[in-house]
Order: structure tokens, then C-alpha cells, then sequence
């Protein structure tokens, strides 16, 4: 159980300042109308020029060494910027998966080259990337992933499509994970690479995928005899599984898995206070006090994710409870107040609620399934 | 059930099966008006089911009606049916032949005010949140003429539409009226607070039954798709998660379609304020249950246009605002029960199963 | 879906004035002192008195034949007591298993003898059954029991152990399901049998597994070279495995999956009106709702039984839910009423809460789990 | 954590695992008081931990304080420590030294009468649901003396104890003063209101954190039964639905300790309502969810009195109604938001991790 058990971090000074610091700026660009906030932003909120204008703030890449553009703050200062931008929902759909993977995976195994040519680009907010994961047919069973790449004079030529692909339709590139050996049916997770592909290369096709609500988020991608220069190849061929599994615990227990409905529970609350409805407002405080226990969770994987430690059954935790108080966010609010939820509505509370509902049921879906992670869970604390 | 019944409701079966396709919600939600998917509706009767046959309806009773109404809800039928089958029936209500073109209703506090200028009347007012406001022909309003609560059905050409939609894609618009002047063939004096009770019953209990028919389609889908996909090499359903959820729809769904019943055949007996109440919260409580699971059981493909699901789901989440929420009707029954202070709780729920309250 | 959906009951005249008779005779009784009121008291309600009184109205074994003792009355009118019973809380363990259970197995598969023999006794509340059927080391899986058999002249030797049987303290016979042939691993429901044990017998060995509470409801019941007559087997040799199985539809789909603690809710909503607190009111008609829905699922099944119909997916669904309402109303009516739920307090709320949240883990194990449920209402539904 | 807090930790859960074992609860419950675990606590310095060494504590903060307290709720340890301990604090802020026998209090609103006669004081009075009534020796209370609120320490020997208990099989009587002569080493006057509220907090704290401990232990259960049980021929854990109730507790138990112990750092900071609120709140909704489903997943032989389970969720199921429950928090907090009406929610849930308010 102990090892289960997880740190309570404060925050510096420094911190609490640089906090302010964000905040200020946010709600400054909010007023001039720079964005209107959102219920799941970082899905829905695609806008680069903002992001564009955060690059300028530095607050890409913020963690990353400052040879390649970034500013070498701690994943803890990141983690406040993450934070301050999904309570306030402004758009940084752009330049997420850049941000939270591609730029990690490029330090980590990327080419010097690699580093120099991509990281100033992501980190100035203009270069927006794309995870190539999940297959038509594959469901929450990566590992059954057929698309595959054969090695040719130079490179590889690639053949095969993924799908959910998140942003590609509006994205440079993508990092598609792929067989680069033939499917070994006893180790499937063997001989799997991750290659980088310009999304305008002759021969990738881009389907975007309608979400429920009509609005493009996803996409298949096609690949039909997409050449791959042998430069394009991140880490080492033959280990793209592990390199693709140790991205994961990044993006599990991050706050995009707790606050993706704040601007909700921010809303609902300002109108429970202005009706002075204690007995309301009471129910709704459940929902805060839920949201500050998993708030409490998730800075203390990040505390030890900086520490090197092994969080993959916390982070897997955080992100099955996460998303299911994402979800129960709409699901209370809407008993709490009377009203039509429409996403075309001029009363805020009524947007917040449709986009909150219309989303949820992506919350608990999206980067493995919580029936998956709660599997993950039980067979590492069996095992332990 | 009666053979006649048997017979609309396999008549109405196909007819949808036919013609209201998925594609087919797709386009109107679009904004596209199906004509022709009304006229069939209307040729064959459906509009004007349960308005007796005597003043120019089809005939047939509420029982029929209503199950029909279950059927649009299966299909996600995207017709002002209910709408338009309420108008009608509150019309009849007061002695008028039923109309063969789409209607909608606004039975709420609002300040339309209505004045009668020679030959003619004058309309000046807001309604907010009117379903199907910009493809209905009429409307039936209550509005204030000479300091009278008045009901009349308005002609819907001269109001100006805000055009809105509900989570379901269906019209939710605000209707204004800017000092129109209209002829009107009727106007009725009513009691407010009856006609606006009674409205708020017939469009609760429709709501109830059509949720109920999603629901019911929404467990036909999981079931089909747990059984055709395949995970981890094996059919999905042999997932013991899977199956955990599926038995838990088709729970919700039996509950469903058993208190929306109940309801039916207590509104066809005359008797029915607490049996909708009942069946509106339950169903309600059971769309929000069924959404999210039937959701997870189809993963990723669930949440695509491309699927079906959505179009079931949207309408379960929205239709649990329209005509009262769970707290609502909790409410409704909360007070019926304070206001029979010497009842105990079980006398309440075996009311119409005992001789006399038992003292 | 179709099959699914259940017929709406409807109550004749005779019938209602049937139920108002049984109400008045039980409030009278209450008042007298008769019993007290509790939850869950068909397990925990232990009173022969009273289950003799209830004799003497005819009110056990109350559809069977004249010939047997019994009224030939309705299952209706039988449902309609036992609703009452459990309404107001009564204490019917004593004869629960051989009403509902043993009498209907005798009748369906038991020899005139038996019927002659026991059914009269049942039916005036004085003879008292137990069911044998979990074993210590089968958990939900029933097909592995290993209590055997062995045919010998004039009747069997029986050798082995059961557990969980409720009431075999109390009780004067047991039913147990054994087997009569050797376990065949590739069909193991076959070759079992039901045989009828007299509790006194040497060798029956009954010991009392003690409740979370320190009551005792259930016992270990060890058979060491049990002497059964030829005269004792219930039905066909060999066929115990669907005789059994039979059975438990009828369990499963009753009053008693609905109204374990109904006089908590009762009692709650009882103080809610005194205090006209309708906010909380509100809450708790939430539930009322949902038990008058499993009333209405519960009473369509029971129609159809009557009418030979297969229910078996639709009682599982009742049991389902409705012992999962069971336990709602314990967590739900402790945040709606402030107390110190105590089994030795003196007010009436709090010993219901506390003999509901005690009793509540027992409601969704009990013959079968809700797991076990779901899974024969799933397997059901996908085959259909 | 310090070295010094590890080696309090340690030696305290070695002393439990010897001497608190699952048949010791038992035989309390039965009413046996298990005078040998408490002298062991007593001379390990475990009942005045957090009193200052000055007057006569062991020393140690409140964390090592609370972090035995969540031991006593893993090993389900059948003694008031929790009371004693509490007692002796609110003692120790009068500048009192600590006593060494089992203490109880009881700092709620009640009727007592405190009179001085003489060179003693006559005590007439009920005190109700006081934990361990029967087995504490003295009492700390507030009582009225010349209308004055004042505190007092009152001894138990010459009261009248009615006996009763919560779930858990923990005395919770009710104690009557019948016009009782004693003496008084001291009677404190005290602002009732301020001390009521900080008991409540310490109250409130105290369970949360053994709850907490008590949600660690189902979990291990838990874990060690889906490894060992078999059923269908394979481990219960290889079961899908096994598997996602034990994630499901493992996350509910991760979920309470984090926030506990954030509410220990923060009472150990001197600013911590709001956090203890938090603590309870959390903790006692997962009570009731990991009471649920650690039962489902033992099956029948959890809800035998042999097993080891229900000494853990009768305590959840008791303790969760303990200084408040979860509408009483939520309560506190949304006053504290309604009464900063200008903060939004994210400053408040932000608040000691920002500068100052941004405006």
C-alpha cells in the first residue's frame, strides 16, 4: 500500500508568484477578448495565434534546455501554466501534443538533429504535432497495430492508417508508431518503431472523423507508400512500444484530466454564490472539495515523475477518477441550475453544460479507456 | 393490447424503418424541413391520433398515441410529432378540429399580449425556447387579451425566429412577435393554471415514452456492437466488463419502458399527475445511467458522427431538461406527500391498490 | 428488446380489499406488541409465534392445493401479503424458505407422501426448511459443489458440508443439492440430486457461522455418514442440478429484493413530513421513485410467472436493481436525517439505519451475486 | 518524514501487530477493556504524544500524532487514543500536564450544571453519545458554572452511565450526573464557541486520518483475498470485475490518505479548516464506496464475523458519522465561499499556492 502513497508538495514562493504572474496575463487576454472560454480546451480550443502569443511568453516548452528555445523551468512551473490555462479554458489545442509529448520524446531519444530542427519551432507555439497510436481495428488493443514500415535505400516506406488521431487535420507532423519487424505473435510488443512523418508528404491522406457534437477533432490518416527519410526514425528501431508506453504516464495525471469541465464548476458556483443558495451550493462544494483531493493527487505524481520515481499505477489512478469527475461535473451542475444546455446559447452556464455534456463521454474514452487503466491498476497492486 | 393497436403501431414501425433512416436525422439536423417524411405521417394519421374521429381526427386512443410517440423516440424521428399531437389535443380540448400541418406549443408564463384591432388582432411578445419554432406553422400560446389569460393558436409567418438548438440538434427558438397583425379564427378563455398543469403532464409523459424508445434502441446498439466487435481477439462481449454493462441498460431500459406504461395506461384511465411525475424522474435518472455507459461499451466508435449512438444519447441528455427535471418532479411528489400528512409512505405507494386509506 | 418488456399488473377489487385485511390484521398486531418492527426481517425475524399466528390466517403456503392446507389462493394475493409483511417489517424468517421455496419444490417434484407429510405442517407455520446449496469452497460457483451421496440399500449415505444456509439453526429440515454420480469435469451439473434431511438425523452437524453483527443468521452445516431414506429424495435422481435451478427464479424476482429496508425509508420519509423540510423531501422521494419502478418490474414478472412464462433474465434484472435500491436507501437516508445509527438505540431511525447499513452487504450476495446477475442477464440478452 | 518520526511510526505499528490482533477487537467488543494495550500505549508515551515534554509529554508534533492515529484505524485499536489524545491537547492549551489514564470528552452544547459548594462542586447533568463512556475515568467538558461557560475535567467514577454503541461495537453512552459532589483539581473559563469549533476540527481530523487507515487495511484485504480465493477453477483477481473494484478502492484509498495528510501538514502549519473540511468531506464519501465494494469483493466470507472485513467497515460505516458528515463540510465550505464573495472558485481552491489575489 505505502508505495501507493503520495507526496503533499508545497509550492515556493517563486511559485505562488509566477502563478499571479500567468493568472494576470490570462484574465488580461480574456477581457481584450483574445479567446472566450471553453469546457475542454485543450481538445476544442484550437488557436494559434494564440499559442503563438504564449510561445512569446515562453510558457511552450518551458522545462525544455535553453540551447533549444526553451527556459528551463521546473515541471512543477509548467504545471502551474498547464493548470491556469485549463481553469480559465482559453484554446491551446495547437500546440498540446507538441508540448506534453512530441518535445519530451525528441530530449529523450530524438537526434541532435531532431532537437535542433523541431524544439525552437514547437516552443515559439508554430509547430504543432500529432500522435499516430491507435488503428482502425486495434480498439484499446495497441499492441494488435498492423501499420508498417519497410526499410528501403535511405528509409522506410510506410503503408498502413491510424486513426483518433487528435489535430491532424491542423498539425506539421505526426509521430506514428508502427511495425518495423514482422508481427511476432508471441511478443507483439517486439519490433514496433516511431517514425516522423510531415503530414504533407505525397501520399498521407488526412480523414478528419466527425466528433458526436458535428465539430472535427480526430482523424484516420492513410499512408500509401509514404517514404520516410532514415533521419525521421526517433530513438531506436525496434523499441518505438516502450518508447510510446513511457510517454504514456505524461499525459495520465496531468490537470487536462481533472479540469476539463472547470469552467463549469467555476460558473456554477458564481451563480449559486449570487443566488446565495447555501443548500445548492453545498452540493456543489462536494464537487470542490473531489476536484482539490484529485488536485492533491496529481501534483504528487508530477512531484515524483521529477523525481524519477515509477508512477504508473498512480497515474493510471488519477486519470480513472479524474475523468469521472470531469463527467460528474456536468452531470450535478445540471441539477443544480435550470436551464436549456445549447452550445449556440448567450448564457454561459448553458454553453459550459452542453460542451461539457456533448464531450464527456471522450473523457473517460480518450488515452486508454478507464476500464483499461483500472485493469493496469489491480494487476500492478496484485503483483506488488 | 388490441389488435388495432398491434396494427398502428407495425404499420408506424415500418413506415419510420423506412423512411426515418440515419442519414435522414443527419440532414435535419443540418436544417434541412423532411417534407416528405411529414406528409407520409400525416396521410397516414399519425398527426392527429387520439383526437376523436367525430371532430376530424383519426380516432384511436392515447395508448396508441403514446406508443407511437415511443417509436419516434427509438427512431430519433426529427418531426415535431409530440408537438404537433399535443397542439392537436389541446384544440380538441376545446371543440376544434385538429390541423394537418406542423404545430408547436409555448403553455408558459410569458407577456404575448394580444389585442384585437377592428376585424384583425395584434400580437406583440417573446416566447423563448420554442421546439420546432422555425418549421412549425402555428403556435398555441397563452398571452393576455383585455387583462384575460387567453389561449390562441398564432400563425407563425410574420414572427420573427431566433434560430437555437438543443443539445439534440432539434430547433429551439425564440419567437418574437413585433406588433404583428394576423387574423385568427379562435380565441379561448381558459384557466391558466389548469391548461398550463395539464401541458406540463402531456409534455412530460410524451417526453418520458419517446426517452423511453431511445433507451430501448440504445440497448439494441450495445448489444449488437459488443457482439460484432472484437478485442483482444475475442468478441467484445465476452468482456465480464461488458456484460456488466449491458445488464445494467437493459435494467435501466426495463425500468424505463415499465413506469412510462404504467403512466400510459394511468393517463388513458384519467387518473395520472403522480404516475408521470414517477415516470419522468425515473426516466430521466435512467437516460443520464444509459448515455454514459452505452458510451463506454462503444468506445471510441461511439462517439463519431458516423455512429448512430449520438443521436440517441443527444436526445436522452436533452429531453431530461424538457417538461421538468428530476428535481422537478421530486418536488411535485414531495409536496403531494406533505400534503397528505396522514398517509404513511407505503399507503402513498399502494394508493390505487388499496380499498380505502387504511386508519 | 420486446421480450424484455414486462406487462403492467393491475389490481382486481377482491384484491384490494384483500391487502387493506392483511394490513389492518398486522398494524393491529404491531400495535398489540405482536413484534417490532425491522429491516431485512425476513433473515433476521425469527418468531414462530408470530409465523403460527400468520398459520392461522392462512396466510403461509397460500396458493397450494386445499388437499395440502392450503387456500388456493393467487400468487397475487400471495405477493400482496408478503409485501405487507416486509412493509412494515414483520419477522417471517422462521417460515420464509419453506414458503417460498420447499413447498413449491414439493409440490412441482415431490412425491404424494411428501407432500402429505410436510406441506400441512408448512402450511400452518410450524415446520421450518432451510436450503442447502453453497459449499464452503464453491463461492457463486454452485456447479462445484462436492457434498456427496452414496446409494446404499434402501436409501444414501451422505457425506460433506454446507454453508451459508440461512436459518438451518432454526430450522427442522434441510434441502440439500448433492451429488448422486461421480463429478464429470465436462458436464458438471450432472448427476446431482436433492435429498431431504431431517436436521435431528445423527451425523447432521449445524454450526452457526456468526454475522458481521455477532447475530446468527446462517450456519456450516456438516454431514458425516447421514443415514437418508429412499423416501427422501425430492424429485428425480440425478435431476437436482435444474430442480435447484427452478427454483430460483421464484427467489429472485419477489418483495423481499425491493423492500428489505423499507421501514427506514418509511420512518425517514415519515420525519422529513413532520419537519416539512421538502428539500430533503425531494431527495427521498427520488427513491420512492425507484421502488415504485421495481414494484412494476417486479409485480410484470410476477404475471408472467403466473402465466408460465420464461423470466428468468427479467428477475435477475429485478434482483439487480432492486437490492441495489436496498442498500441506496440506507446511504441516501443517512445524509438526509442526522443521527448515531446504533441497533440498541431508542429511536426508531436509527436502529432501522443501522440494521440496514449492517445488513447491506448481505442484500447484493445473497442468491447470487449482482455480478453472477448481470452476467446471466448479459450472456441472456446476447444470445437472444 | 524525519528519522525520529519513522522510529515513532515503526515502533508503534510493531506494538499494534503484536498486541492489537483481530481476536483483541473482538473480545472488546464484547465489552472486555484490554487493560494491557493501553499500558503498553501509556508507557510508550503513545496517549500524550504532541503534549511538550515541558509538562510532562512525550513530545513529538501532531504529525507523528496523527500518523499513529491512522495506525489505530488500520489495526482497528479498540481504545479512546483518539479521545485521550484530544483531551490531553485541549488540556495541554490551559497549560496542564497530561494524565495517563483513558479520557473522554464530550464539547458540545448541553445542560450541565457546575456549582461550587463549598471546598467542592456539585455536577448535575446528561451527557449524550460520549465515546467510551464506560472505560474513560475522567471527563472533559463544558458546562455552566455561575453562567459562566466553563470548561471542566470531570471524574467518572460517581456518574450514572447508560451503555450503548455505534456500528463499530465502540461504546457511545450516554452519562448522567445526578447532583454528583467531587472535587476539581482546576474549571477553565473558556470562549465555548472557539473551543467547540477547534474540537470539532481536532475531532474531525482525527477521523479522517483513521479512516484513512482503516481504507488502507480493506484495501490490502481486498488485495490478498482476490490472490488466494479461487473460484471457477482460477484466482479471484484474474476476474475483470475483480479487478476494476479493487482499482476502484485502490483509488478511493489513495484519494483519502492524500488528503489527509494534506489536512495533517496543514493543521501542523496552524491554518487548516477549510482543509480538515475537505479531509472529512472526501474521506467519508469513500467510506461509504470502499465499504461497498470490498464486501463485494470477499463475497459471503467477508460478512462473517470470523473474518477480518468488518472490523474495518463497521468502523467506516460509524466513523464517517463522527464530527460531522458530509453535508455538515460542505456546509462549512460553502459558507467560507459565500462569505468571500469576491474570490472566484479557483482563487479558492488556489488559495495558499497564490501570491495574493489577483484582481
Amino acid at each position: 500500500m505505502n508505495k501507493l502513497e503520495l507526496p503533499i508538495f508545497d509550492f515556493t514562493e517563486e511559485q505562488k508568484v509566477f502563478r499571479n504572474e500567468v493568472r494576470s496575463f490570462l484574465q488580461e487576454e480574456k477581457e481584450k477578448g483574445t479567446f472566450e472560454s471553453k469546457c475542454d480546451s485543450w481538445l476544442s480550443g484550437y488557436d494559434p495565434a494564440f499559442s503563438e502569443k504564449l510561445g512569446q511568453k515562453g510558457w511552450i516548452g518551458m522545462t525544455w534546455p535553453k540551447e533549444y528555445g526553451g527556459t528551463e523551468r521546473s515541471a512543477i512551473e509548467r504545471y502551474i501554466v498547464i493548470e491556469e490555462l485549463l481553469a480559465i479554458g482559453a484554446p491551446v489545442a495547437a500546440h498540446w501534443f507538441a508540448d506534453r509529448q512530441t518535445g519530451p520524446l525528441f530530449l529523450r531519444f530524438g537526434t541532435e538533429k531532431q532537437k535542433q530542427e523541431f524544439l525552437p519551432k514547437i516552443v515559439k507555439g508554430k509547430c504543432y504535432f500529432s500522435i499516430g497510436l491507435s488503428e482502425p481495428n486495434s480498439g484499446s488493443d495497441l499492441a494488435s497495430i498492423s501499420t508498417r514500415a519497410e526499410k528501403v535505400e535511405g528509409g522506410w516506406i510506410l503503408n498502413g492508417a491510424k486513426t483518433w488521431t487528435s489535430g491532424a487535420h491542423q498539425s506539421h507532423y505526426l509521430v506514428v508508431l508502427c511495425r518495423t519487424e514482422k508481427k511476432d505473435p508471441k511478443n507483439r510488443h517486439k519490433g514496433m518503431s516511431q517514425l516522423l512523418v510531415d503530414i504533407s508528404s505525397p501520399g498521407v491522406t488526412v480523414r478528419p472523423i466527425k466528433f458526436l457534437t458535428g465539430e472535427e477533432h480526430f482523424n484516420e490518416v492513410f499512408f500509401e507508400n509514404v517514404y520516410i527519410t532514415e533521419g525521421n526514425l526517433i530513438g531506436t528501431e525496434g523499441n518505438g512500444w516502450e518508447q510510446s508506453m513511457a510517454e504514456l504516464a505524461y499525459e495520465r495525471s496531468g490537470p487536462e484530466r481533472i479540469l476539463s469541465t472547470f469552467p463549469l464548476l467555476e460558473e456554477l458556483v458564481r451563480l449559486l454564490k449570487e443566488n446565495k443558495d447555501t443548500d445548492r451550493l453545498k452540493e456543489a462544494m462536494k464537487l470542490v472539495t473531489s476536484l482539490i483531493s484529485l488536485r492533491l493527487m496529481s501534483l504528487g505524481v508530477a512531484k515524483y515523475l521529477e523525481e524519477g520515481k515509477d508512477v504508473g499505477i498512480s497515474a493510471a489512478l488519477v486519470k480513472d477518477l479524474g475523468t469521472k469527475f470531469e463527467r460528474n461535473v456536468a452531470e450535478i451542475a445540471r441539477l443544480l441550475v435550470s436551464s436549456v444546455p445549447s452550445v449556440e446559447s448567450d448564457i454561459e452556464i448553458e454553453r459550459y453544460l452542453a460542451q461539457s455534456i456533448l464531450h464527456a463521454p471522450g473523457f473517460t474514452l480518450r488515452g486508454g479507456t478507464n476500464e483499461i487503466l483500472r485493469g493496469i491498476v489491480a494487476k500492478g497492486m496484485v503483483a506488488g | 393490447m388490441s389488435e388495432m393497436h398491434e396494427l398502428i403501431i407495425d404499420s408506424t414501425t415500418k413506415i419510420l424503418k423506412d423512411k426515418c433512416t440515419k442519414e435522414l436525422v443527419d440532414t435535419v439536423e443540418k436544417g434541412v424541413w423532411p417534407e416528405d417524411l411529414w406528409n407520409v405521417l400525416v396521410e397516414s394519421g399519425i398527426t392527429t391520433i387520439a383526437v376523436p374521429d367525430s371532430i376530424g381526427g383519426t380516432g384511436g386512443d392515447y395508448i396508441d398515441a403514446f406508443h407511437i410517440l415511443r417509436l419516434a423516440g427509438k427512431f430519433s424521428l426529427p418531426l415535431p410529432l409530440a408537438e404537433t399531437l399535443i397542439t392537436n389535443w389541446l384544440l380538441a380540448d376545446q371543440g376544434e378540429s385538429p390541423l394537418f400541418e406542423p404545430l408547436t406549443f409555448s403553455m408558459k408564463d410569458n407577456t404575448l399580449e394580444i389585442e384585437q384591432v377592428e376585424e384583425a388582432y395584434l400580437v406583440n411578445g417573446t416566447i423563448e425556447n420554442v421546439p420546432w419554432g422555425r418549421f412549425a406553422n402555428k403556435i398555441l400560446v397563452i398571452g393576455q387579451m383585455n387583462n384575460q389569460n387567453t389561449m390562441a393558436l398564432l400563425p407563425l409567418e410574420k414572427a420573427e425566429i431566433q434560430q437555437s438548438s438543443n443539445l439534440a440538434g432539434e430547433p429551439m427558438d425564440t419567437v418574437i412577435f413585433d406588433q404583428v397583425k394576423m387574423d385568427l379564427d379562435n380565441t379561448y378563455q381558459i384557466d391558466k393554471d389548469q391548461i398550463m398543469k395539464k401541458t406540463m403532464l402531456l409534455g412530460a409523459l410524451a417526453k418520458a415514452v419517446m426517452m423511453s424508445g431511445a433507451l430501448e434502441k440504445a440497448l439494441d446498439l450495445s448489444i449488437q456492437y459488443a457482439k460484432e466487435r472484437e478485442q483482444f481477439g475475442r468478441p467484445l462481449f465476452k468482456l465480464q466488463v461488458i456484460q456488466q454493462y449491458i445488464a445494467t441498460i437493459a435494467g435501466e431500459t426495463v425500468a424505463s419502458l415499465t413506469i412510462s406504461n404504467k403512466a400510459i395506461s394511468a393517463f388513458e384511465q384519467g387518473s395520472y399527475e403522480e404516475e408521470v411525475a414517477n415516470a419522468k424522474l425515473k426516466v430521466n435518472e435512467s437516460a443520464g445511467i444509459v448515455s454514459e455507459i452505452a458510451h463506454q461499451v462503444h468506445g471510441a466508435i461511439g462517439v463519431t458522427h458516423e455512429h448512430q449512438l449520438h443521436q440517441l444519447t443527444r436526445r436522452l441528455w436533452s429531453w431530461r431538461e424538457d417538461f421538468g427535471d428530476e428535481n422537478h418532479w421530486a418536488e411535485q411528489l414531495a409536496n403531494r406527500v406533505l400534503n397528505n400528512c396522514s398517509q404513511s409512505l407505503w399507503e402513498f405507494i399502494t394508493r390505487s391498490e388499496q380499498k380505502e386509506p387504511v386508519k
